[in-house]
C-alpha cells in the first residue's frame, strides 16, 4: 500500500520565524528559520516545502533539502541558489518576517549506512542535503569521504559544516579552479572501482547522478540518491512529482513521498 | 449565531458544502495527518480508471500565473485495488464519499458503474467526462452532448445511487452540455475541470510539461468557473458542485452565490494541505458575520 | 550582434515582431508621452463599428487573480469619426496601422470593409468576430466556423489590403475555426481574445461587472493562448499574431516558440504604460544573449 | 476631440522612494514618497497610480488623489484607507523601498475658483484631495468654509493639514461624535442653499455627491466634484473607468482622463 498511503511521518505546517537569509556566495544563499516542531522531528535527506509569497503568484510552495537542523536552537536551515522567480523572491528585500513551512517531507537517506565507509558524492547544491547526512552519520561514528563537485571554485560550498563533521573531502570543478578539474563522478570512479566503500549515498544534478549510477552498478556498490522533481503537494497525493523507479506498484514512484532519496540500483535513467 | 451549513446534492446529505476537488486530495488518507477529514462536506477521491494506469512521464506539473498546469494523465491503481485497498479505509470516516471515475470508451465507464455498484460506502460516482473517447478519434466525452449524454447513461444503468457529471470548461456552449447531461439522468453537475493550457520553457525552447498539453487550474481559472456555474445554474435545475480556484472562504461564498450548492476546493490543497478545512472555517464566519441563518438561502442568490 | 527582427505578416513588413492587443492601446495617442511609438513593429487600435456606440455601463472592470475582467462593450466613436479624426494622425506615425472592425451582422462587416477601404494609411484590418450575431439570436460569429468563414469573405470582398482574423478561445476547438477563415481568404490569424469571465462581489451578493460577464484577459490566461497558437500552428500554415497575458520579452519569445509570428501586448499596457516597448527590449536583449541571428528562425521552434 | 486624444498633461512614470507610511487614525495612513518630477507638475484633484506588487497579482494599479505635494522637499502625499487586498499591501510590512508611480494623471479642480467664497465639501477620504485644493486656493487668496464629513470621529482626518491652511472647518458625524450629528450634505446645505457661497467643490462617496448636486442644483450654485471609479490604465485608453457625464461625444466620460473631477452639474446619477 505504499503508493495509496503516505509514510506515517510526522509533518507540520506552520509559519516559521526567518532569523537570517545571507548571501553565501555567488546566487547562494543560507536561511535559517526558527521551527523547532520541525527540527525535532527531520531526518537527514527530507525537505521542506516553502511558500515564498502571501499572493497567488507564484502559487507554489518550494522545495528545499534540510540543510542543518540544531535541535538546542530550534533552527532549521536551507542552503539555496537563486534560479528562478521563487528563489529570487527568497533572496529579496520583500520576504517579511515569516515564511510557511511545511516539513519535513518524504523520506530520507538511511543512517546509520548499511555498511561503512561510505562516499558521499555531493553535486552543485546536492550538497546541502548532505552535511545534514554527514552531520548524523558522524555521530553514528561512521566515516567515509565526501565527493564534493560543482561548475566553479566558488560554488564548492559548505566549507565549514564539512570540516566541523570531520569527514574527508575531495573536490573537483569542471574549470578547474579548485581540486580535480572534470567532474565529480571522475573523481570519485576510482576509488569506487577498488572497492574502497561499501555503500554510496549522493545528490545533485540528474545528470550527474545517473553517470554515478553507473558508475556503482559496473563497481558492484551499493547506495542511495537523492532526486529532484518539480513538485505540487508535497505530500504524496497530487501524483504531480513522478520519477521512474523499480520496486513501486507502477512505474512511477512519487518524488515528495516515495523519496527524494531512493536506492541507487531502482531509478530508471533514460 | 451558528449558522445552518447543511447541503443536500442529489439526495446526499452533507453536514456543509464544502468537499474535495477529485485528484487534487488523493485518496484523503495524503491529508489525514492535516486535516480532520470527518469534517468535510464530502470526500472526492481522484478518479480511477478500469486498469491501473501509469499516468503521463514527467515533468507533469507547471507553475503558471497565479494557476498550475498539470498532465497526471489519471495515474491511479485501478478499480479492483481501489475497492480492496481504499474503499474499507474511506467508509470509516463517516463522510460521504465520492468517486470520480473516467474511461476511454462508453463500455468502460459502464464497467466501472457495475464493479463500483456494489461496493458498500460509496455515496455517488461523478463521471469525468473530460477523456478524450478513443472511438470517436480522441474527442473529448464532454464536448459534445450527444457523447456526454451517452456516458451518463451508461453509468446510470449500472449504478443504483446518485451520478454526478463533472463537466469541461473547453467548450463552446457549456449550457448545452449541462442540458444533454440533465436530460440523461445525471443527479447533479459539478463544474469546472481544467481548462486546456500549455507552457514552453523558452531556454531549453521545448514545452515544458512532457505532454505538451496539461490542465490549467487555480486561481487564475476562477472568473471562467464562476461564469460556467453561473451559466448552468440558469440553464438547469440540477444542483451544482463548483470549483475553480477556490481558495479561500469568500471564494466559496461566491460561488455559492454564482449557484452552487456545493464548492470543491482543489489547487489550494496542493498549496496549502490544510486548504480544505480552511475554506470552511472562513466560509462558516463569512456566514456568520453577515448574519446568514442556512447556507441554503444563499444558493443562485446573484442572479436575483 | 543586433538581431534582425523584422517579421512579415501577410505582406505587410513590420520591423519587429511587437504589436498592441486591440482595445488595450486606445488609438495610440493616449500613449505617446510614454511610448516611442515609431519603435513598434505595428499599431492596432481598438475595435470600430460602424455606428459610435456608447458600450456598456459602468463598472466595466474587475480585477481577478493574475487578470482582469473587461466589459467595455466596444465603445468607440463609429467608422466616420475614425476615419476624419484619428486616422490622419495615425498615418505620421510611419509604422503599419491595423484598424480593429467588428459589428452584428454580415452586412456591417461589410459595410466597414468598404468605407475603410479607399481610406489612406490602414495597412490591414483585423476582423474582431467575438462580437455576437444578432441575427443568429446572439452566438457569437467566431464560435461557428461557417459563421467566422462568411465574415471573413464579406470583408475581404470589400477590402483590399490584407485581413487578419482575430479569434476567440471560447470554443471546443480552435482548429476548426482557424480552418475555416483560413479557407475563406484570411491573411493571417490574431489570437487570443478574451476568455469568458465573470465576477462577483459577495458583500453586495450581485455581479461586479454591471454586464455581468466580461472578458478575462492578462497574465492568468498566458497558458490557454499559447495553447491555441500552438494548435493554430499546427492546423493552418497562415502567419499568426499571438496574445493573451504577455507582459515580459520571455512571455513574447514563448509565444514566437509556440508558432506565432507577431505578437501582441495588451492588458500590460493597462498596468504599464512603458510595457510594450519593455517587452521590444527584452526580447531583443533575450535573442542576443542566445545569440539568434533572426527572429524568424525561432518561429514555432517548439514543434520541433 | 476630446473624448479620443488625453489631455495634454505632463504624465510620469517612475520608481518612488517611499519615506514615511505611518497610520493615522484606524485603517487610515499616509504616503509620503519621494517624487519631485511628479510634484512639481501636480494639480489639486489630479491622482496617481500607484503599482503596488512586483507580482502579477494584484495585478492592477491603484488609484489615489494627490492630498500633499511639497516642491521644496520634492515629497508627494497620499491619504489612504484600507478597503481591499491592494490598500492592506500598501499598508503592511512587505512593501519594500519603492513604488511604481504613474502620475500626475486627470484633470484636476479650477484653480483659482471662478467665484468666492467657497463651499469644500469633504466625504471620508474625499478630504484627501481637497486638502491640496485648500492649499491651493489659500494661495490663490481666496477663501470660504470646508465642510468635513465621516462616519465617525476618528475619521475626521488632517485636522492639522487643514488649520494650516486657514479655512474655516465645520464638521459632521455620521454617529454624531464629533459637530454636527448627520451628514455633510445637511450640514453645508443650509449655507448652500441662503446663498453664502459662490462656488462648491466636492470629494467623497458617490451617494454624498449626488446628495449635494442635488442640492446645489436647488440652491442654484455652480460647482466641481470628484469621482471615483473602477480603473484600468488611469490614462484615457482602455475605456473602462467611464461614467456617465453630459457634454461628451458619447454617453459616457473617462474618470480618469476627462475627470476625475467633473462639472457638478454635468454628472448622470442613477
Ligand atoms: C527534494 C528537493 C530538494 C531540493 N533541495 C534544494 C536545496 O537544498 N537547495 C536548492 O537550492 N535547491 C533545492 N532544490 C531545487 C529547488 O526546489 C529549485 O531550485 C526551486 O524550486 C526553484 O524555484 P524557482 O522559483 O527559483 O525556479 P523556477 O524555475 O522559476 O520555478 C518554476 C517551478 O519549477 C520548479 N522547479 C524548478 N527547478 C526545480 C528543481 N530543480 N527541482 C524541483 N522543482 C523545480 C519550482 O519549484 C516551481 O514550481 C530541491 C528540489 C527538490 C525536489
Ligand atoms: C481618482 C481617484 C482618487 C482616489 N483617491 C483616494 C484617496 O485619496 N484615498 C483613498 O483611500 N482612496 C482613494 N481612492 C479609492 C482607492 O482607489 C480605492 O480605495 C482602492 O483602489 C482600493 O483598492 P483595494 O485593492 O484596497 O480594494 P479592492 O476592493 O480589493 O480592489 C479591487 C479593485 O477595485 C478597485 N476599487 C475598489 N474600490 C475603488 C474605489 N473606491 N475607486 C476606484 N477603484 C476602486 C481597485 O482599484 C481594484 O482594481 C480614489 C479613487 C479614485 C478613482
Ligand atoms: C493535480 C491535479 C489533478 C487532477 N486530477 C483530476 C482527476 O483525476 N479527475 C478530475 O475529474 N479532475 C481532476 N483535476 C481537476 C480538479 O478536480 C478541478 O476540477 C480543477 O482543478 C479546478 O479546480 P481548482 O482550480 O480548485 O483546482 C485535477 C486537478 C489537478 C490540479
Ligand atoms: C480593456 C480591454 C479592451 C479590449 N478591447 C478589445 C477590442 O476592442 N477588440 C478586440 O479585438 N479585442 C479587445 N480586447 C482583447 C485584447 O485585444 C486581447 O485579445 C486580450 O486582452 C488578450 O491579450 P492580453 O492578455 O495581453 O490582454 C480588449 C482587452 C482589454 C483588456
Ligand atoms: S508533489 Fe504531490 S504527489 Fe508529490
Ligand atoms: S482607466 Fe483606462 S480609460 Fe480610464
Amino acid at each position: 500500500m505504499s503508493d495509496l498511503i503516505a509514510g506515517e511521518t510526522l509533518a507540520l505546517i506552520h509559519d516559521a520565524g526567518v532569523l537570517a537569509n545571507e548571501r553565501v556566495s555567488d546566487g547562494v544563499y543560507r536561511l535559517i528559520l526558527y521551527a523547532p516542531d520541525i527540527v525535532r522531528a527531520a531526518r537527514p535527506g527530507q525537505f521542506v516545502h516553502l511558500k515564498l509569497s502571501h499572493s497567488t503568484d507564484p502559487l507554489l510552495r518550494r522545495p528545499f533539502g534540510i540543510y542543518g537542523a540544531d535541535l538546542a536552537a530550534g533552527t532549521l536551515e536551507i542552503l539555496y541558489q537563486v534560479v528562478g522567480r521563487g528563489t529570487k523572491l527568497l533572496a529579496g528585500d520583500r520576504l517579511g518576517p515569516v515564511l510557511s513551512v511545511l516539513g519535513p517531507l518524504g523520506r530520507g537517506f538511511t543512517v546509520p549506512a548499511p555498511a561503512a565507509p561510505v562516499a558521499v558524492v555531493a553535486g552543485g547544491l546536492g550538497i546541502a542535503p548532505l552535511c545534514f547526512l554527514l552531520d548524523e552519520l558522524g555521530a553514528a561514528g561512521q566515516d567515509g569521504v565526501l565527493f564534493q563537485g560543482a561548475r566553479t571554485s566558488d560554488l564548492i560550498l559548505a566549507g565549514e559544516r564539512v570540516a566541523r563533521t570531520g569527514f574527508d573531502r575531495k573536490t573537483a570543478t569542471d574549470d578547474g579552479s579548485a581540486g580535480f578539474h572534470g567532474s565529480v563522478v571522475e573523481l570519485a570512479a576510482g576509488e569506487l572501482r577498488r572497492g574502497r566503500f561499501s555503500y554510496v549515498y549522493a545528490a545533485g544534478p540528474a545528470l550527474m547522478l545517473k553517470a554515478l549510477c553507473k558508475v556503482m552498478r559496473e563497481a558492484g556498490v551499493e547506495g542511495e540518491v537523492s532526486l529532484e522533481q518539480r513538485m505540487g503537494c508535497g505530500v504524496g497525493a497530487c501524483m504531480c512529482c513522478s520519477a521512474a523507479v523499480h520496486g513501486y506498484p507502477r512505474k512511477y514512484a512519487r518524488v515528495c513521498a516515495d523519496g527524494p532519496v531512493f536506492p541507487a540500483g531502482e531509478v530508471v535513467w533514460e | 449565531m451558528k449558522p445552518d451549513l447543511a447541503v443536500e446534492i442529489a439526495g446526499i446529505r452533507m453536514q456543509n458544502p464544502v468537499t474535495t476537488a477529485s485528484g487534487t486530495f488523493g485518496y484523503g488518507f495524503e491529508y489525514a495527518k492535516y486535516v480532520d477529514l470527518s469534517r468535510l462536506g464530502a470526500l472526492t477521491v481522484k478518479t480511477i480508471t478500469f486498469d491501473p494506469r501509469d499516468g503521463n512521464p514527467p515533468p507533469r506539473i507547471a507553475e503558471t500565473p497565479s494557476g498550475m498546469l498539470n498532465a497526471v494523465g489519471l495515474e491511479n491503481p485501478g478499480v479492483d485495488r481501489f475497492i480492496t485497498d481504499v474503499l474499507p479505509g474511506l467508509e470509516e470516516l463517516g463522510i460521504p464519499v465520492v468517486v470520480s471515475i473516467a474511461g476511454n470508451t462508453v463500455e468502460e465507464y459502464a464497467a466501472l458503474a457495475e464493479r463500483l455498484d456494489p461496493a458498500g460506502g460509496i455515496s455517488a460516482v461523478e463521471v469525468n467526462i473530460s477523456c478524450p473517447n478513443v472511438k470517436a478519434g480522441g474527442i473529448a466525452f464532454g464536448t459534445v452532448p450527444e457523447m456526454a449524454a451517452e456516458v451518463v447513461k451508461a453509468v446510470k444503468a449500472g449504478f443504483s445511487r446518485p451520478v454526478i457529471a463533472k463537466l469541461t470548461p473547453n467548450v463552446t456552449d457549456i449550457r448545452s452540455i449541462a442540458l444533454a447531461v440533465a436530460g440523461a439522468g445525471a443527479d447533479a453537475i459539478s463544474l469546472i475541470n481544467t481548462l486546456l493550457g500549455m507552457s514552453i520553457d523558452w531556454r531549453s525552447r521545448k514545452p515544458l510539461l512532457a505532454n505538451v498539453f496539461g490542465g490549467l487550474s487555480g486561481p487564475a481559472v476562477k472568473p471562467v468557473a464562476l461564469r460556467c456555474v453561473w451559466q448552468v445554474f440558469e440553464a438547469v435545475s440540477l444542483p451544482i458542485i463548483g470549483m475553480g480556484g477556490i481558495s479561500s472562504g469568500a471564494d466559496a461564498l461566491e460561488f455559492i452565490l454564482a449557484g452552487a450548492r456545493a464548492i470543491a476546493v482543489g489547487t489550494a490543497n496542493i498549496v496549502n494541505p490544510t486548504a480544505v478545512t480552511g475554506v470552511l472555517d472562513e466560509l462558516e464566519a463569512l456566514l456568520v458575520q453577515q448574519g446568514v441563518r442556512n447556507v441554503n438561502e444563499l444558493v443562485g442568490a446573484a442572479h436575483r
